[in-house]
């Protein structure tokens, strides 16, 4: 058993009831602090050796006026002793700093769960913006839950009393407060987060001292019992989590992608990365994560719109270095034509794409995974390309290094498909050793002997990638259909054919270079396989285990690469009688691999913004494992 | 900008072993000849020089050159030459666009790589024509202009290559004609020397599509009338012996065309309108005049005199190369330690 | 059986051999005229009773130098007294003016075939230009072949000696001399071309005169037996086709696209189309045809690009026009996003793909099938959409009407998949009665009562179509989700997955509103069953029943509609054992039937820039057939 | 163009049921009002009156009008409103975008409407930064401009909207401040009147992203001697009480602030340069001035004295309504008849 090696915080007392994890969810209004509220919880609980797994809720509009249920911002936090691995189905304890908070995050409280809300803020009139005919805490409407109506308001404000500041500064501080109160009410250390505090306040006069009060007031609160008596606990402990040992930081799926490119970067040799890219929710937060990677060979540049950042990756690529665009689907969509020019001039690229719910501007906040499609199909003619997806923030290291490796061996656009879920939660990643990661460098030819542009690797089939500047090897390349054999342009018929095989050919051959297919628990065989790909990888996991604790016999894969497919991944199918496909999309990846393979491959699809919650995966393996084979089949 | 090999290459060194495939009596040949013979007057190297262009008639250019080229697609070259040279800056490179690639598909790249002064040159073939799809409107074609996708004749009000290249705050726009190959050679080598974007638009004759189209100020008999060479701090004349001029009238915002000489009825030189390529709104309105009331204006109507840092040299700057250890940012911010 | 009412050509001498139909190219430079002479001796054949089909060969260069191989002109015609479905697999005569062209077009030729050549022009300097190392005509290589050299060129010039030409515009009736002759070799009546010529070239001097002259002249060359002795015939004969009575003429699949769309506009009682597109080969011409139907109320838009050409047609729908968009592959791989806004805005619209060959630029001229995955997946999300394929030219008249009926019924975008082959290749077509063809009139909401935006109809699921303008209905619509209920601004969770199932069945219901898949040939069940779309059409028509005629069990669908799928096809599928899908792409609509029907379905697929031959869709019958059915599932 | 109702409409009739979703203190709340308030002066309809919009905080413009309204996609208002126009010329289209949406993605969408001159107005809300997307630079952010994507200041020269908009071809290009609510309701009126696409550039304040980043010349106590407000035919003067004014060097090109009156080292008014908004160099000139050297020009830098037929007047001159028998071009050619 595993231990962290942090101080421990201070023992339960002896009314504390164990949990395995829980789920608090953190809301209030965009100007509230509540993402910076639950950020430092989740790091506290990581820090006190939980599992831990965070993700954002904040709304579409930039700064909505106070009070509205639109304006909400929310931040939730699942941390435990066991294998956290989604940010949780249900809400446990809900902290609500006013009533449009309440209206908009009660109903993902599991019932029974308790609400931490700040009566002060429950006026006539922020009852009025929420849309609440009657107060909420005088009728029924919340008899199932626990509630501990707090004036978190007042307490705050006399908490920072001393540090004379503003009632707006001081109001501020009510986040703070929460915080410490939840800290409390999870028996966790503050430590870490007064040294956050101190650190971000700096040089701000009373500021931090003020908050560092309302943390510990809230603290306080709980300790000193002041809580109102509702016949429910009010107070937990969670054990730590036995995570592997090393040394861990949390990461959100868009850190660990920019980090994974820029280590790909250092492992291919290569001198420079272009990172061009649009901005576009909620794919901007990777163009400013790797803005500050300048140190590590990254440039960025911000294009005059999707198409043109697709087009400077392609000519970095030309020019040698390793040329990255990223975007979300709509962006994608535009760099469709020039991707092409990719496929048919034979450059490696990577495109990264942070889906998001459509189609057209549909829900630019929210998750989706409806971009497969588009990623293998949505350029003009045949146009193979790679195809990967990280299932889970900390995976999104690896994909992006396997990206890089792969887009710069075979000479090809690859697609790196993450998401709105992936990019924004975050969870315990333990620092990978970076001396021992393996290098594969990039190669240039300089040999002018024999050199024609479409001159192939008889392995992998990739052309040569050629550096302009290098002597004696200038030629001229494009997107006009090229002769296999003398690299000029060409308009045969049978070469035309003879190229189109070979494009597919060397995507194909991609599969003899990637890990073959694993199963991640089960059986290699039975009755029910659950394939999935992506950010559902948490909520498919929890679901398998929990019908494999049931006694289901079923079993879970997870695909990171969509095309090509693992080399096994048929044989492995082929060993079972049903196939499962949970997608957060209308049916996309269970239609390829009903296509590609013998299989009866049904998808579970739901499109509701967020990644599936595990009891929906669970009840369709319930029903799967239920259904007559042949329905199944259909 | 390109390293220098042992023996300067001659203009013939630039050309690549390709067949030239442009109907014969384009304009696009003498084009050719022009950037051939700049390029050797330069002392360019082939392996230090790219071409980029997107696609049309005039985007076949690559193909004929030795150096290294690029034929991309449709009025996208601007972006990519721009992530060519963020990824290579140490790399001569050459833009070649059509009036349709770079100003239909391709406007939007272009105002941005003019507006970033990115270090490249961009050559504008402007036919006022389609010519690689045979012959539909292009967004410099005159009203009337009368082709398969307008029978009746264009009816939308053309854009003006220079113009549009000043209004988007390009730092050297200039002009010169395809057939008065001294002049373009001549021009390439100053547009080179121009540090950030220079901005070159050739008039250029497609004699399949639309023939003649310049004619009233290339074609040799008329052209000392109804051209103007513009030259920076020099009298504004044309004409035969330059027996005309320019003058401005600041009150009405209006150039005049004027008989040069002491006589009556004529300007005396020292009260012509004098050259000044520092000047924008100067350019915009030289750039304005078309014949028959005006010479068209050749040469370099706009040269920014102070030239900064260039856009891949502002972004590029201090970049070090790849490699360094990510253990500092992968620590940054709060670690903690599992022990077995 | 039907006889054409024009006279007929005068009696075969006796040394013709009958022939049911003849293949006959003629070959020359691109200023040589060749495009012309195909198409006049196509004509006349069909005015001479003959079915015909005919498909135009040009080089990529706009003028290409004289005498290069790149730079040869081709034009096909294939005629017979039989249904003739395809341009021809071999060509039978070939008519090369000069040695590029004979090279170029050799390889095509069936072995035992004719070629007539201009002996004139075969110059050293053309046989290296041609990069012919020695005169084929001196060596074995044109063996397999009858040879008819031919001193064309003096020929001509005696003939037009009297009308005092340039010696270039005198060359120039070189054209006119071969048709000529052409005419007499297949007993051809001539005087409809030489009406032809005579307007054609009215007001213009000798001109007219002179071609004339040299179309007699070649004629008589034939008839007065000046032919060399090769000791093989070169006079043939072809009788009538069968043809269903009516009035005829011959069309483009892109005149009779033109036509469909105006009619389906006229049918449709909108006040105008919108006809935006960017000139592309090989859209450009659609664009120009329709430039003419302005009296029709067409109004055409060249754009700027091909997003702005998609957003207008978008604009003038939410205006209250037909809005039609045209381009090839690289162009709707931009429109994209845009057709993404029309998926969710709900609005008509027409998106006509005239593919060709990819990726990327790939070869601009040449035919390919390939765009069928772009057209159904080639937006971000889900955003399904319907999507219908012409088979023939002549067809395109009816797609033309379908796609704007249902467009505009059920408010929603539909991609017309029509291609290089189609739009260049002519046949003969009835026309229509105009005045009994169905109106399908599109509505226009003025009710204020109850209405939102998103409101439907419960049976297409359509919501209302509203002019701009129109008092009492001002709404906002957009790219955003909507609720379902209000048309509200909506991110909630349910109504996206709700919504998302409604975009999808709106598109399924359609298949409510177009024919049930019909059985081409053969009998409703089987062994195997060949499936087609688009422009194959008439090579597997011509495979399918050569092979029934051997004794085959084979039959033969062709989809119109790609998607949705004609609601009976999954029954009319499962009636076969195997389902044989021949396409010019790498296997795309084979891949869709995999995936929604329990099918066993097999792809033929070729890419070589042109339509399949009859013979490999004939040995791949053999090869399902003969397969053991295990292995044809694969 | 718009058909008048029963009785003339206030201000507020315009305003939508939904709730506004700026940032409490954003500029874009001003320019609603404005907007509001010239459609009332100028006696618009409801249905008759039509916003469309790409995608940013502007663009969420319609959804507060009660007029019919189109929120598309990013950038392309431009050619979607031109699309509208060709279906439904009566209707009166106004484009709403954002810097980022006009002259970012859509900046060729904005050229090209611009030089063909359809018959709308379009509004560009500038306020030099990307508001929806959480503030990062945007193409009329200044050097230096520090953002979430350039960190250590943006190194890209900006694109001036005005200049852009005058080398495209524009024929009517104004200058407005959102919280000067008389004159921009003024300017709209003018901007509708304009036969052809007018171009309104507002300078927004995002109070969130860019805050202030216009206060050199909006704030009230110094606006009088940083902005200048140009009207045709009037001495350029601004300045408390307009003691100060401009004049222009024909030799240097170049504009001078001076002051204005008889004393010594001052100009009399006479001697000032007078506005002529016919002129496209001097709105160049105008157009390109920026404190602290020079005032901000605000009001009608250009006008086109002489307004053609527009695009869509032109494109759609008679055009019948569809319907017309087919059977003339199916019939035109060689027919022939297969009788039984
Ligand atoms: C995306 C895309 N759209 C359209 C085309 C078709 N196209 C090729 S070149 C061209 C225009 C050529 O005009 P211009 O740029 O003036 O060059 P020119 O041929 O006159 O030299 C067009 C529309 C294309 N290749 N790709
Ligand atoms: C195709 C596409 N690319 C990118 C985006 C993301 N996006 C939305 S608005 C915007 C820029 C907004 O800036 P601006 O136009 O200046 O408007 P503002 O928000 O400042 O009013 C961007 C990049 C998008 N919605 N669609
Ligand atoms: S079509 Fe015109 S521009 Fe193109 S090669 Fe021919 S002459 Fe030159
Ligand atoms: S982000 Fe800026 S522009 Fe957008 S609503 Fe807020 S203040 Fe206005
Ligand atoms: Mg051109
Ligand atoms: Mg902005």
């Amino acid at each position: 058993m595993s231990k962290a090696s942090l101080p421990q915080a201070n023992g339960g007392s002896p009314s504390r009831e164990r949990l395995d994890a829980v789920v608090v969810r953190f809301a209030g209004d965009s100007g509230d602090g509540m993402q910076t509220a639950g950020t430092q919880f989740g790091i506290q609980a990581a820090l006190s050796g939980s599992d831990i797994s965070t993700f954002p809720d904040y709304p579409a509009e930039i700064r909505a006026p106070a009070g509205t249920t639109y304006g909400v911002s929310a931040f939730q936090v699942h941390f435990g002793s066991q294998d956290v691995k989604t940010a949780g189905d249900d809400v446990d304890v809900l902290v609500a700093l006013n009533p449009a908070a309440l209206k908009v995050n009660v109903g993902d409280l599991r019932l029974g769960g308790t609400i931490v809300l700040d009566t002060d803020a429950f006026s006539d009139r922020n009852l009025a913006k929420a849309g609440y005919a009657a107060n909420p805490l005088d009728d029924e409407s919340l008899a199932p839950y626990v509630i501990l109506p707090l004036d978190i308001t007042t307490q705050t404000l006399r908490a920072v009393e001393a540090f004379e500041l503003s009632t707006k500064e001081a109001t501020r501080c009510r986040n703070m407060w929460a915080i410490g109160l939840a800290l409390w009410m999870f028996d966790r250390e503050r430590q870490a987060t007064i040294n956050w505090v101190q650190k971000k306040f700096e040089g701000r006069g009373n500021i931090a001292e003020a908050n560092v009060a309302a943390l510990n007031a809230g603290h306080a609160f709980g300790e000193t019992a002041e809580m109102p008596s509702t016949g429910a606990t009010a107070a937990w402990t969670v054990d730590p989590a036995e995570l592997p040992p090393g040394l861990y930081r949390t990461v959100s799926g868009t850190e660990a992608l920019a980090w994974g490119l820029t280590s790909g970067l250092a492992s291919s040799g290569l001198e420079r990365m272009i990172f061009a890219s649009y901005p576009i929710t909620p794919a901007s937060p990777l163009l400013h994560a790797l803005t500050r990677m300048r140190d590590h060979g990254v440039v960025t540049f911000q294009a005059e719109d999707e198409i043109a950042a697709a087009c400077a990756a392609i000519g970095a690529a030309y020019g040698g270095a390793l040329g990255v665009t990223s975007s979300s689907g709509p962006g994608i969509a535009l760099k469709g034509e020039a991707i092409g020019l990719a496929v048919g001039a034979e450059l490696p690229m990577i495109v990264v794409n942070s889906q998001r719910a459509g189609p057209s501007t549909g829900m630019p906040t929210k998750t989706e995974q409806s971009d497969l499609f588009q990623a293998l199909y949505g350029r003009n003619a045949d146009s193979p390309v790679a195809v990967l997806a990280p299932a889970t923030p900390t995976d999104c290291f690896e994909v992006g290094r396997e990206a890089v490796r792969v887009a710069t061996k075979f000479m090809t656009p690859v697609y790196i498909l993450t998401d709105a879920y992936l990019a924004n939660a975050a969870e315990p990643w333990r620092l990978p050793d970076l001396d021992a990661l393996p290098s594969f460098p990039a190669e240039f030819r300089t040999d002018p002997e024999g050199y024609h542009p479409f001159i192939r690797d008889p392995e992998t089939l990739a052309r040569p990638w050629v550096r302009p500047g290098t002597p004696g090897l200038e030629h001229r390349i494009g997107g006009i259909e090229r002769n296999a054999d003398t690299s000029h342009i060409s308009y045969d018929r049978e070469n035309h054919d003879r190229m189109t095989q070979i494009r597919a050919e060397r995507i194909q051959r991609i599969a003899n270079h990637i890990s073959e297919q694993a199963i991640e628990q089960g059986e290699s065989s039975g009755p029910l396989l659950v394939l999935g790909w992506g950010s559902t990888f948490g909520a498919i996991s929890k679901a398998v285990e929990r019908a494999r604790h049931a006694g289901r016999p079923v079993s879970q894969a997870h695909l990171r690469w969509l095309w090509p497919f693992p080399r096994n991944l048929a044989d492995l199918l082929a060993g079972f009688e049903r196939v499962l496909v949970p997608e957060n999309n209308a049916g996309q990846l269970v239609q390829v691999v009903r296509a590609t393979f013998d299989v009866g491959a049904v998808g579970l699809n739901r499109v509701t913004g967020r990644p599936f919650r595990i009891r929906e995966i669970e009840a369709a393996i319930d029903a799967a494992l239920d259904a007559q084979p042949k329905e199944a089949a259909r | 900008m390109t390293e220098t090999t042992l023996s300067p290459l001659s203009a013939k060194d630039f050309a690549s072993d390709q067949e030239v495939r442009w109907c014969p009596g384009c304009g696009d040949y003498a084009i050719l000849k022009g950037v051939q013979k700049a390029l050797a007057t330069l002392g360019a190297t082939r392996e230090g020089t790219v071409f980029v262009s997107g696609i049309g008639c005039a985007a076949r250019f690559p193909y004929y050159m030795s150096t290294y080229g690029f034929h991309t697609i449709h009025g996208r070259a601007p972006a990519i030459a721009t992530g060519l040279k963020l990824a290579n800056p140490g790399l001569d490179v050459w833009v070649v666009t059509g009036d349709g690639d770079g100003l239909s598909i391709g406007g939007n790249h272009l105002l941005h790589v003019l507006r970033r002064d990115v270090n490249l040159q961009i050559l504008l073939f402007n036919n006022e024509i389609y010519g690689l799809t045979k012959g539909q409107v292009s967004p410099t074609s005159r009203v009337g202009t009368v082709t398969p996708s307008t029978p009746r004749g264009s009816v939308a009000n053309p854009v003006h290559p220079a113009s549009f290249a000043l209004g988007a705050g390009a730092r050297f726009v200039a002009r010169a004609i395809d057939i008065n190959l001294k002049h373009l050679e001549a021009l390439l080598v100053d547009a080179h020397a121009h540090r950030g974007t220079a901005f070159v638009e050739i008039f250029q004759n497609c004699v399949v599509f639309n023939d003649g189209c310049f004619s009233d100020f290339t074609d040799r008999k008329r052209a000392d009338d109804t051209q103007i060479l513009v030259e920076h701090g020099k009298p504004l004349r044309f004409g035969k012996d330059g027996n005309k001029g320019l003058t401005f009238d600041p009150k009405s915002w209006k150039l005049e065309v004027v008989q040069v000489g002491d006589g009556p009825e004529h300007v005396p030189e020292d009260e012509l309108l004098v050259h000044d390529e520092t000047s924008r709104p100067l350019a915009m309105l030289l750039g304005q005049m078309r014949p028959p009331d005006y010479p068209m204006a050749i040469g370099i109507l706009y040269r920014d005199p102070n030239p900064s840092a260039t856009y891949d040299e502002a972004l590029l700057e201090g970049v070090p190369p790849a490699g360094a250890s990510l253990s500092a940012p992968l620590q940054a911010g709060r670690t903690w330690k599992v022990s077995p």
